[in-house]
């Protein structure tokens, strides 16, 4: 765990709280077998930016606490640990995009109303399925965007997006020359493809804004999956301690104990580097680096902690009923999001020089 | 090395060839070329189609479902030669035998080293004929890798026994006509108070409750037992055998689960086509991402060292005769490649590989996570990984537990 | 997190910085710049030249090689933000600290804690100095991993303990001066019988023979005592106190094994950069070969995250005081990848990296060999991975044994 | 192990015997600790020619006993399992490649006399420290051979070469034009930078044959390194079942138990895959791909086994006194030898088109 200040211990803590008592794993179970399609609670949504959690990034001025980036972290560590359904990496990234971005009137007539939660963001920066920031097709003439996205999340909820077009960052709301297709992923999150067909567009920055600005997303989605990783661990260790066969508890045999011991010290790598990453937006110190390292490790660890999660649960992890699979089904999608790993380690070497 | 086949075998051999072409020309129906049922008996209710019906039942008239299986109680009465040359001609020809599921995996074969006469006059000419579908009996809620500690009891009523108790991932429970059930006859010996039974699963007092799995899919079951009266007829083997002849039968679950069947290896694309169909190729139609190549060329080559692995411990047990100590490395190895494969498959489609259901995605992608997911639970049953290693470490490495 | 100082303790650091400066300039001898002798001390007998010793005798009338340790003993009475100005200074300017060796690592931390004033007073001023050469007498032939089976007796005589028995892998033995050493003061209790005691290497009886390693290198020795007196001043805490001190010692030991500093990352090109050298390269100057370099990344992410552990470690067992229990990860996860980086390198320059002696090789391609084979032993001294593991489920994930 | 005939079985036994009892690890150890420089014992290597191990490839009609590559696989595994130090290898291809070769009369000159053992043969092809087939520079211009190679086993013993060149296969006599610059490898044996100026060369093939050479060599490299594998295996073993620590022996820990099953399994692949090679050589079937099956898994299993194999001995296998660090050292070289598996990755993928 990373030294925090008081606000910050303040906020984990109110963050740790909230999540266990009105979020727990079964809240996102009853959403998901609703099969509304909603990819998170509107109610819920609304308690967490009354709580301060969509004005991380905004600054005070426009009704944000601009508490940085490790708070923004935490928070979103404790909602994956639970696997709360939520718009708050969109909305916290898209905050940060308007706030540095080119255009006072967005500033003013949307950070306030993403602070408070009334609207949502989506990011729309891929257009196929898999990240590759290189290659992106979406126009923009006279101030009209054209081109489709896809794989965007909560694009149906989404009254804004954030989008990358050939020459930078745009921000487009929702209505004229946009519409979504949903599309239902393993994580049975809401998706959607987007397509802009002439919509009108408001400039945020350049290329090199939108590329901080998928550094951003990247740390704060290995945030996310920290979460999911350290409860995957807990919960592991927990059913470990109790699951009685061969008359005595799986924890107590050695091969068990060394593959647990492996994967602390995997998310002890894993937490350090996430931590790392959001140290690095707060100083701004070698971000294109941290995100790298902290968006590389959550795939990688996430990935082993997930399938170990299920192999060391036995059979009852197989189950729909438990909700390690769920874990599971959501790390695939993050680990695809905003980079894989051979993505990451190709843009680290890059920076590197080598 | 070469087999140096004495001309006389070769004209039969090549009689017989003639005699399965002519059979496969005459009974299988065209319009099911290259489609498979091949899992439909375990994972699925799915009813059989008329021309279904029709293949199984011409195979099963010749015994040519279980090829090696003694020809009197129905099998086929083929040489192993005979039966490759089946699997040949069958292959070529676009067709599937139709005859599959526990019963011809795990519990006929068993049941011929083990079962009476009568017991194998009665069950296993239904199996060759896919008429009857057998589910297994073994796992308990607490009984899951220490399979010993099973509790379901069958108590001795004189000309039957009175079985109460719950079994959980009973496969295909809901579709199961019979099943092949360990059960505890003794309590005061762990491994020598258990036996081997057979039970209706339309007896009274048969209940099952299909289990819902992370792949949405719900093959396995619980299973209960209140007071369900089973005839001695039943009881395979002596009471307390059933140790012995379920472990038995779990090396012949054993080999055939590590063949990654059940992952989805069955046809479709290798990685690299699947690769070469989502990903850019260069000009030499290779594939241009190198390190995705490399990984994938790593797994192939693993993968076909597991089915080189696979194909020698077929010919050394042939030699040595009965299924090898080695079936605890080939399930450990196969269920792991098939796994690796099928998150290499996912992580090869990005986003477009983690569909779940609706627009968007072809079949064949929506399929294949289900069957990355169901592919999970290889590790665990039939033996998990962890339960194969102590398997290895003890038996066949010789290691002992603390003393 | 950024750190808030305070103005005041602004103009004292940048005060502390000219200081330190100055003191470079006046006593770092200008031929040593770049070179370092960090390992001399432990790792081989060659003796000191004259501008090292008058750099180690600079630094250590400072005190500033143990800058963080008590002044009264001959420490630097830095405090940590001070080491750490200092510790930039030298980086500067090609310097390195010349005080080094298990005196500074292990024994003084230690001594600092559990010794009395007196031993204090005698023992820990010539560590500042870098004046005496302490070993280790830890394993012995039949307790390594089960460290507390030792057998090494000392027997109190009165004013003295007369000590027999024989010790393993004493690094630098050969070349040490003292040994802190765990014996065995009590048969009768496995851990309350061990205490802690402090050998002359020179006394009477003590015989030491040094042993060849794979990697052709003698860093380590066997060490035989045969009826040494050694005087009770000697022995550090209480009579079967040896157990809880020597376990102190080896969390500071797996700290500062932890680094990878065994394994060559002293310095000396980066992966990356190793490749390039002994690789093609592309029109971007990048590494042709994808998979390398993908592998290469892969590591270097890894060594960054293993970096960041580390230094979150440092700042909490601060901010909570004394070293944490995370030592066992960083041990474990630290020599882990330094033999990675190891056989990454040997891999990146083919057969070139792999000579032995002779023509046809650099310094450093035929110092790399050695580094690779000695830095397997990182993963089995200083409690081996396996034990790292064990202490971490049991103590850290309160995973307990069989009960 | 491969279901053998009796004539192999007869071999492999013979071979076993011979290297328990007359080529222990102390023979080699000792050949070690004389340095005199020499890769083998000479009087060992006419001791195995005696029994025909040097004439395994070469026609009856030479003076060989053409007994398949499944019989010289497994006299070198045997070999390798001591870590016995002699030219088969090498001698071997080198009188597969002059018997399918198109020269008459260095079938007469020569075959006779590699399979007596009187001629020792080295293999000149790659031109750096990694293997490179694709990339050889020496050059044939009216039967003169003009070229470098590097790290030629057996070069200073050797009495001909058999070398690629820009058009195909030659092979070059020691003498005029030839010299050898000796390299002292980490595992001690005898190799060579190699030098020809224009040196006499009699043609033996084309490229295509180089390749199939190439995948011979790959083949019975991975042989001696199945031996190699096999004797840490089981080494190791022993060492677990004897060494006490904690009041038990090492072999009674879970963790360990469960380490050494996933080796037992990896040795099972790789052996399977080793003789899979041999068998596809005699069958003709497919054998690039089985060459590339046999070395790649060769080098990942020996390099994994060869890790475990130190770290599981601990200390004891840390010092030179023990055999396992000379395995260990070797075992690097013959990864690098003919392909490391990166290489064999590459051409398998071409090979299957993707």
């Amino acid at each position: 765990m990373a030294v925090l200040n008081d606000e910050q211990a303040m906020l984990r803590d109110m963050a740790r709280e909230w999540a266990a008592n009105e979020s727990p794993f079964t809240a996102w179970r009853a959403l998901r077998d609703a099969e509304t399609g909603a990819g998170f609670d509107a109610d819920a949504w609304q308690a967490m930016s009354g709580m301060g959690w969509a004005g991380i990034m905004v600054p005070e001025e426009h009704g944000g606490s601009d508490f940085g980036w490790m708070s923004a972290g935490l928070v979103v560590e404790e909602l994956g640990k639970v696997l709360a359904a939520s718009p708050i990496i969109g909305v916290t990234i898209a905050a940060w995009a308007i706030a540095q971005g080119d255009s006072d009137e967005a500033k003013a007539r949307h950070l306030p109303a993403l602070a408070s939660g009334e609207t949502i963001a989506a990011l729309a920066v891929d257009e196929g399925p898999r990240h590759a920031p290189g290659k992106i097709g979406a126009k923009v003439e006279n101030g009209k965007l054209t081109g489709s996205k896809g794989f965007v999340a909560d694009a149906a909820e989404a009254g804004i997006f954030i989008v990358a077009a050939t020459d930078g960052l745009w921000l487009v709301e929702k209505g004229e020359g946009v519409s979504v297709a949903g599309r239902v992923l393993a994580d049975r999150r809401s998706h959607g493809e987007v397509v802009f067909d002439a919509a009108p567009a408001t400039r945020l920055g350049d290329a090199a804004m939108a590329e901080q600005m998928l550094d951003r997303a990247r740390i704060l989605t290995a945030c996310e999956m920290l979460g999911m990783a350290q409860h995957l661990f807990d919960t592991t260790l927990d059913y470990l301690k109790q699951r009685v066969q061969f008359n005595q508890v799986l924890a107590t045999f050695q091969a068990l104990q060394h593959r647990m011991a492996d994967l602390f010290a995997e998310i002890a790598s894993m937490r350090a580097a996430v931590e790392g990453g959001l140290e690095a937006l707060d100083s701004r110190r070698r971000v294109p680096q941290a995100a790298c390292i902290a968006k590389a490790r959550a795939n990688d660890v996430l990935n082993l902690m997930s399938r170990e999660a299920i192999q060391l649960h036995g059979g009852i992890g197989m189950t729909d009923e438990y909700p390690v699979g769920d874990y599971l089904k959501r790390a695939r999608v993050l680990e695809n999001r905003w980079g894989s790993s051979a993505f990451l380690r190709d843009r680290f070497a890059g920076l590197a020089g080598y | 090395m070469a087999t140096t086949a004495e001309p006389a075998a070769q004209v039969s051999e090549s009689a017989f060839r003639e005699d399965v072409r002519a059979f496969i020309q005459s009974n299988f129906p065209p319009e099911l070329k290259g489609t498979s049922n091949a899992l439909a008996s375990v994972e699925s209710g799915a009813g059989e189609s008329e021309p279904q019906r029709q293949w199984r039942e011409a195979m099963g008239s010749r015994g040519w479902g279980t090829p090696t299986w003694p020809a009197e109680y129905g099998g086929g009465g083929l040489s192993r030669r005979e039966a490759a040359i089946l699997q040949e001609e069958l292959a070529k020809a676009g067709a599937y035998n139709p005859i599959q599921g526990m019963g011809v995996m795990m519990f006929g074969p068993t049941l011929l080293e083990y079962g009476s006469e009568a017991q194998k006059k009665e069950h296993i000419p239904p199996i060759c004929r896919g008429e009857i579908r057998w589910c297994q009996g073994y796992s308990e809620p607490n009984a899951g890798s220490d399979l010993a500690n099973l509790q379901t009891s069958a108590v001795d009523k004189g000309d039957h026994y009175l079985v109460n108790g719950q079994k959980t991932w009973t496969s295909g429970g809901q579709w199961a006509d019979k099943c092949f059930c360990l059960v505890r006859t003794d309590r005061a010996d762990k491994h020598k108070g258990i036996s081997f039974l057979l039970i209706d699963m339309d007896a009274p007092g048969v209940e099952v409750r299909p289990i819902r799995m992370i792949s949405g899919m719900s093959p396995f079951c619980e299973t209960f037992f209140t007071d369900v009266k089973v005839p001695k007829a039943n009881l395979v083997g002596e009471e307390g055998q059933g140790w012995t002849i379920g472990k038995r039968l779990l090396q012949h679950e054993r080999t055939n689960l590590s063949g990654g069947n059940a992952m989805g290896r069955l046809g479709g694309p290798t990685l690299g086509e699947l690769a070469k169909m989502y990903r850019e190729t260069d000009e030499h139609g290779q594939l241009a991402d190198r390190v995705l190549r490399d990984r994938i060329a790593d797994f192939e080559i693993r993968w076909a060292a597991f089915l080189l692995t696979a194909r020698k411990a077929a010919e050394e047990s042939k030699a040595q005769g009965g299924v090898s100590e080695i079936s605890s490395v080939l399930k450990k190895a196969g269920t792991k490649l098939g796994q690796e494969r099928a998150e290499l498959s996912i992580e090869i489609m990005g986003l477009q590989g983690l569909g779940w259901e609706g627009e968007g995605f072809t079949a064949a992608e929506l399929a294949g996570v289900r069957t990355w997911l169901f592919g999970k639970a290889t590790t665990i049953y039939g033996g998990s990984t962890e339960i194969q290693n102590n398997i290895i470490a003890k038996r066949v490495l010789g290691m002992l537990d603390h003393q």
